[in-house]
């Protein structure tokens, strides 16, 4: 299946995309996203243990399964406020 | 009442409209942009969010907030975008019916914030330079803006 | 800057005065009139001080509480008089380098202001009563108003 | 000597004064003056106990002296904020 990633702060610009699209196997989860995000970005390789996913607005860990049509998007840790 | 905005925060409104006959005590809460981190010099930041989750995030946290103090009325506004030394970034304001808990309140809002909204910041420092702020990630400096 | 007043407080104007380029975080507290104090329904404060020696423990207090955080600028006025419901009867705005600083050094001064100024709040109940606020004296309730 | 001491809220109410003229013996402490308002002012007698005494700006305890001319102050505990 296709899954598109949004990428957001060092991670877009590091990527230098918005958005990655990844070819993934079903049944796919997090953590399969996590590994094909470093392969197809060489860029974000560095980073990958670091990222954090999440799929619709709510934090995933690596386990959970992801669907074509998922929200999913992916960052470095966060610094608001 | 929450919100992410690209425009200079009303913190004055944001205060007014937490307080509430039933409340004895009100805490706001200012992160303003510092100009000195670890001696380094900023002139600016630059602030981003993913908004559909940064808003629902802060809804979690005013809800867990909720659970743990009598909250009488909240209100939490995010900044984004570029802004000048002095701005406001973040607002934060609680009522409470004793101080305590407006206090306990408010710096539980921040702290979680802080903890897991995604939001992020870039330093523009005044050598030229700008640079992400991952916490735990290695610091990275970005090519200098002259480039 | 430090000040006792019988007229409403600008509080905005007190947040802002304590913003600074070398502050990240500024924390605001409010007293405000509440309506309900254990099951009782105030309709009215007064607020009455030794002022003289209410100025000198506020000084003292913050000079403490400078000591002891790395204060970048506050501002503390209390108002006397005849305060209605909502009413603000304190302000207390600190600004530090971290937010941690700035919310602890918050707490410090309103707890302490709480504990040493020699101000004294009379109630006003709805049941026409009136009544000193005195910590470890006896509650008594003073002539109805009425009388 | 004479020694003037100012009363505030609940005090003064019981009172009905906003200052008690005392007589004292010198040299007379801050427990004398204690002693004496009681004396004087047989209102303030249930309260004496908690009643706070300050000297100038700064609380005073029972054992500190006065004189003639200090600015003596009695009141109940705190309450604002």
């Amino acid at each position: 299946m296709k899954l598109a990633v949004q990428l957001y702060a060092r991670a877009r610009d590091l990527a230098g995309l918005d958005q990655v699209e990844l070819e993934l196997n079903e049944p796919a989860s997090v953590g399969d996203v996590r590994t094909a995000l470093a392969d197809c970005v060489p860029e974000l390789a560095p980073l990958t243990r670091g990222l954090l996913i999440a799929v619709g607005t709510d934090y995933a860990d690596d386990s959970l399964t992801v669907a074509a049509g998922d929200t999913v998007v992916c960052f470095p840790p966060v610094s608001g406020g | 009442m929450i919100r992410l905005t690209h425009d200079p925060i009303d913190t004055h409104q944001l205060t007014e409209s937490v307080r509430d006959h039933a409340a004895g005590a009100v805490v706001l809460f200012l992160g303003t942009v510092r100009e000195l981190t670890e001696g380094k010099r900023t002139l600016a930041l630059d602030y981003e969010a993913y908004p559909e989750m940064a808003t629902a995030k802060l809804k979690e946290i005013a809800e867990t907030a909720s659970t743990k103090w009598p909250i009488t009325a909240y209100g939490i506004i995010h900044r984004l975008g570029h802004l000048d030394l002095g701005d406001v970034s973040v607002a934060v304001a609680v009522s409470c019916p004793h101080r305590v808990e407006a206090f306990e309140a408010g710096r539980f809002l921040i702290d979680t914030l802080k903890e897991i909204v995604p939001i992020w910041k870039k330093e523009n420092f005044d050598d030229g330079t700008t640079e992400w702020v991952h916490p735990g990630l290695d610091a990275a400096t970005d090519t200098p803006v002259s480039n």
